[in-house]
């Protein structure tokens, strides 16, 4: 994993990623039609950390979906940081292959060069270095988590897309993989977009956090965190807690 | 480069999942229409390449079928072999279904029966129906019964795969739940294995005529078996089309008009296909 | 050495005329009329009309109907015959049945379908002499020869019209002919027993090959005469006879003797159109196919016999 | 009521899930010993009481594979049957599963071929056999074809239902992590498909195998179904066991040496079954 | 949904639940041992709430499965508070059946009696209310989560089992429901056992807490809460969790 070893020169696509959703309907299996998203607008600078933060059932996932190309069938356009590179995402389930290993549900994700790749460092830190060659029908969900994160991890994206990646873990471990998460992201930053429930993990990883509203989703505010990752401490991050709190009620 | 994907107008996000396509607007009916169609102008031109006594053109084929629908013949027989194909096929499905989800569930069973399933698998047809004519007669029991036997173990065969891949989390969450026998089989474990019983139900009723046909000609006397043997003595392939196509046309108008709109009714659930 | 004229024919394994082909190769006959025949083995009733369609053989066995049917679509097969056996119907030995009237109300099995030609000149003659629609008064029961011999033997069937080599082998096991399909047709006025099947190829081949259907019908009545007188012949064909126990062994031999032609095609060939009249009567277009009398060159004319 | 389940000793939580059962001292193979010993004993009971030509004893059949097996005939005729099915089985397998996939992930291509799919599921295997006869000659490419053409219809159904039931997810995932075409089809594709393959060849062998018997009958001068039918003119039940058992014995051993073993490491990752 | 309507008297078993789980041991695919639980046992009293907290992977799952029944292949003994009584769970999955609608995956739990019953006031207070003719495929994961949830609320259990139940979902949406199992389950006090990563969750809704260690997992300590539910404010919990971080290191 050598993402994880050496300084890689800053990547992601060069341009901004534009999300412009002017609507998405669902046509439901009982024939009623389901309006998720109304409007939906934002953009990601290049190399810049954006989190989507809504109540559920709002249509995040929708939006990741669309980002993703997954669903086409929206009204409204994308713009996409680098068409050709490759793109990282953690979905809200692990959706690991359940006939193959630890090991090669990772490894599948490599490119044939990168394939042989070693990956020791990085299952070491997410703690799976016991699990590699296990199937995922025997792992507990928090590791099967952790294996489609390192699988997110294990290639060199030009876009990361995040579907709650640290739910479903211990404090202490999701402590550490978000560490993680900033290392390898500062390493080498790439565009990436995060959903979470958790706003302190938000103000923690993002550049910008973008609140939607219930569903039909629209973009209820954007706020904006120009400080610096290292600079964060933890008065900081009470005092902006607080300070959206206050600006977006029923939020915390 | 950036990606610039513009997708359509809003009308475009109206239109469900399922419509769109390469022929968005042919209604399924249409595409039904063409397809047979065009199955129909394959066969003609080949004929007419072919010229040859055991490649009727549509014509012929249409006479033949006239010519023993007129005198009512042509129905009774295939009424005949309708019925048997039923009977059977009900028996064995129902019989089959049983015992293949018992052995998927079960590897005890399934260890001591598996040999026993590869027997039944593998005895000819000929074999079962010559002995089931000399054990109970050359009766209409004999000949469902010998059809039956013949396709039971295809059946359990498949419904036992899909018996193996039943869903863990859900069967446990079903016990968790008390569910009862019935209503686990009903709700948890019948509905998973809808693709094993259309696919064992497909290929079932296919194979139930094939091997009533084979019921028909060694000791029947009547239905399309005993009719296609007869025109085969003959050479009269025309004819023998032509009782084929009536059995096909019974099983299209089954397909299209009984088993694919419960089908789309039973499996509505289903997440639609990406179409990225 | 000159080139050997070459011919395959496809028969039954277990069928008489592989017997008589095997006795032909293993007496020679067939080289020393100056044609080398290839026995092609079949399982089937089908499979050999299959073959001969396919040209995979040369010439097989069938029946002169089907020549002549074959003939008027187009088809360009002739004949030539072979056996005057014909199928029989077969009752129980200590059955009380006495003639066709008596079987009002039985169950018939009959072997070869509703179209046979036994079985149509049975229904006639029962018409004729009984006054009794067989088909219709009675529970008929079509199905394979082995199967309604095996249910004629088990007393499921109260009669039952087989085969040739079927009946015969009935007749070993103490089952008694009611009425044989030549019995009938002669009732019904042909002059003599005609041969009801017979060797079958094309007239291009008999165009082409015209040494080898000479040098092969010579070798045919070779054969046939040795058969007729000498039975150490037949002895070498025991195994495969398949015959089970001596008195069917002697039965199907001296049935066998019995079907040997005593006419020419030509001759009978007057007989033949007779009957080709009453069973396009009976059996109507469904048996004789579109054709009102006999296919004109149904029967092989060699063009010797002027 | 308080319920206290005492579960063993710490040695049988050391047993793997799978070995544990009802029988949990007897080995895999002596249970497959014993249920064909069961079955024999079946047989030589139903034979004593019938007592009838139509169903040998054992011995009988013996003495009938010995006759044909000393002469070597009984191989040779074997081995040319196992050569058509093999060679058949694997034209049907792979253009069954092939046209099966893609009918089974595009719609519109399904609907216009499912009519042609019906067809062809129900034209007579006669009708097929014969045709190929006709058109290709009696030759070994004509019989194997005509196999194939009979059972490729029966593996594109099964495998359709297969590929409609795919799972979305995953696709979505080999998507969006950009899997190439042959990657998806060998890691998401096909493992899923795994039940219905393990259904389609399965009953595909033994379909096959039948076929091939009709397929010698007609215009084969070898081979088990040749044999099988000169035995049956002469209503040898015993020596048509004979032949039935052998090829139903190369199936056996086909099972348990390569099939089961397989299967059994292909599908090591699927979660044991609940036993609670 | 007539426990959310009317007070019913206590319910629950008659007897404490005892677990005593000695070892359990998977055995791998690849045929190597996987030791999960080294030694867990506690007992939980009649209507009262146990938490369990540990690890991703120490064995939370599996020992919740031994309670259920589903796993009789360990050593060690099991007492259930009431052997004919039923039993709530809230898997850590939703495992609602796909070819049912939400209404009918809930419905599917209830006894014949039951079966007819109203459960508007439940789907209502699960936000579920617009949802009841979806199939699960329709909804998203926070919505399928609820869906889990409606249907364990649905019956009267004499034991509630609880795996991670308001995991992915909002912050307003989880103290709703956390309220609303505070409501459910003092109106009727069931023997309940809760699986959790959130700290904040167990200390308000426990009555006992039960820490483990990493797999295999034995029991690092027995936190005892006597605090009634109604007393427990924040500057109480605030105060507890210091507590428990002091006694319990790594644990917030
Ligand atoms: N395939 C579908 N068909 C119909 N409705 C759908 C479909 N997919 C999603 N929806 C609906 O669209 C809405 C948004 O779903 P989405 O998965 O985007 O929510 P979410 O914001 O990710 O929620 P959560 O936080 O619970 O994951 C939900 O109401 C859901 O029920
Ligand atoms: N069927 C199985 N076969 C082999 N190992 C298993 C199996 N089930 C669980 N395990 C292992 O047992 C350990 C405990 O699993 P369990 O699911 O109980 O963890 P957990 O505490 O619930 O974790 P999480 O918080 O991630 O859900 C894990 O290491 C897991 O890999
Ligand atoms: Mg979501
Ligand atoms: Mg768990």
């Amino acid at each position: 994993m050598s993402n994880l070893s050496k300084p890689i020169p800053p990547a992601g696509g060069p341009n901004a990623l534009e999300v412009d959703i002017r609507a998405k309907t669902f046509r439901g299996a009982d024939g009623e039609d389901v309006r998720a998203i109304e409007a939906i607008a934002f953009s990601v600078a290049p190399a810049s950390f954006a989190t989507l933060i809504g109540p559920s059932g709002c249509g995040k996932t929708t939006t990741l979906r669309i980002i993703l190309g997954l669903d086409r069938e929206f009204s409204g356009s994308l713009k996409l940081p680098d068409s050709g590179g490759r793109v990282a995402a953690v979905f809200q389930e692990p959706r690991l292959l359940p006939w193959r290993t630890v090991d090669d549900n990772v490894r599948l994700v490599l490119s044939d060069e990168e394939a042989d790749g070693d990956l020791d460092d990085l299952f070491e830190i997410l703690g799976l270095a016991e699990m590699r060659s296990r199937y995922p029908a025997e792992l507990s969900l928090g590791l099967a988590r952790r294996v489609a994160l390192a699988r997110a991890f294990a290639i060199r994206p030009s876009l990361m897309v995040l579907d709650e990646p640290f739910v479903s873990l211990d404090e202490q471990t999701a402590t550490r993989l978000r560490a993680l998460l900033t290392n390898v992201w500062s390493a080498r930053p790439t565009t990436a977009v995060m959903v979470t429930h958790n706003l302190r993990e938000a103000v923690e990883l993002s550049d910008r956090i973008i609140f939607l509203t219930e569903r039909p989703a629209r973009v209820r505010g954007v706020y904006e965190i120009d400080k610096p990752r290292a600079e964060r401490d933890s008065r900081w991050r009470e005092a902006t807690l607080t300070s959206i709190a206050k600006r977006y009620s029923g939020i915390l | 480069m950036a990606d610039d994907r513009q997708s359509g107008t809003a009308g475009r996000a109206l239109m469900p999942a399922s419509g769109a396509g390469v022929l968005p607007s042919v209604g399924p009916r249409l595409v039904t229409v063409v397809s047979l169609a065009g199955l129909l102008a394959i066969w003609w031109v080949a004929a007419i390449l072919a010229d040859s006594r055991v490649l009727p053109t549509p014509p012929q084929v249409a006479e033949a079928f006239w010519r023993d629908a007129a005198t009512g013949e042509l129905f009774f027989h295939l009424a005949m072999t309708l019925m048997r194909v039923v009977a059977a096929f009900v028996l064995a499905m129902v019989i089959g279904s049983v015992i293949g989800i018992c052995l998927g569930m079960n590897r005890e069973a399934n260890r001591f029966f598996d040999p026993w399933l590869i027997l039944f698998l593998n005895i000819p047809a000929l074999v079962i129906i010559v002995l089931a004519y000399i054990w109970f007669g050359l009766n209409e029991a004999a000949a469902i019964g010998a059809i039956a036997v013949n396709k039971i173990p295809n059946v359990v065969v498949t419904l036992r795969e899909g018996a193996r891949t039943l869903d863990r989390d859900l069967e446990e969450m079903a016990r968790v739940y008390r569910f009862s026998a019935m209503k686990t089989l009903r709700h948890v474990v019948l509905p998973q294995l809808q693709p094993y019983f259309a696919a064992a139900s497909r290929t079932g009723i296919s194979l139930i005529w094939k091997i009533a046909l084979v019921v028909e000609l060694l000791g029947r006397s009547n239905g399309v078996g005993f009719q296609i043997n007869l025109y085969f003595q003959l050479f009269d392939v025309a004819s023998i089309l032509a009782y084929t196509l009536a059995f096909v046309a019974v099983m299209l108008t089954i397909e299209f008009f009984l088993v694919q709109p419960f089908e789309a009714h039973s499996t509505r659930w289903r997440p639609k296909r990406a179409r990225g | 050495a000159r080139d050997i004229a070459k011919i395959r024919v496809g028969v039954l394994k277990f069928g008489t005329v592989n017997w008589e082909l095997d006795a032909m190769k293993r007496a020679g006959l067939d080289e020393k009329a100056g044609v080398d025949v290839e026995i092609v083995p079949f399982a089937g009733e089908n499979a050999s009309a299959v073959a001969l369609q396919a040209g995979s053989v040369d010439m097989i066995v069938s029946d002169w109907l089907w020549v002549s049917r074959m003939r008027a679509e187009g088809a360009d097969f002739t004949f030539v015959p072979y056996s005057t056996s014909v199928g029989s119907l077969m009752i129980q030995g200590d059955s009380e049945v006495e003639d066709l009237g008596d079987l009002k109300g039985k169950t018939i099995g009959v072997a070869g379908g509703p179209l046979d030609k036994n079985w149509l000149l049975i229904q006639a003659l029962a018409k004729k002499d009984n006054g009794l629609d067989l088909s219709a008064e009675n529970y008929i029961v079509y199905g394979a020869p082995p199967l309604l011999a095996e249910k004629a033997r088990q007393g499921e069937l109260d009669a039952v019209l087989n085969f040739w080599h079927y009946a015969a082998r009935l007749e070993a096991e103490g089952f008694r002919t009611l009425v044989s399909g030549s019995d009938a047709a002669m009732k019904l006025g042909t002059s003599g027993p005609v041969a009801s099947i017979g060797w079958v190829f094309g007239d291009a081949f008999a165009r082409n090959n015209e040494a080898a259907i000479a040098g092969f019908l010579a070798a045919d009545k070779a054969t046939k005469d040795v058969l007729a007188s000498s039975d150490e012949a037949w002895e070498a064909l025991k195994p495969l006879m398949k015959a089970g126990d001596e008195k069917t062994f002697v039965k199907l031999r001296d049935r066998y003797r019995e079907g040997i032609p005593a006419r020419s095609g030509t001759a009978e060939a007057k007989d033949t159109e007779k009957l080709y009249e009453i069973l396009a009567k009976i059996g109507g277009e469904k048996l004789v196919g579109p054709a009102k009398t006999l296919s004109p060159g149904t029967y092989y004319d060699d063009g010797k016999n002027g």
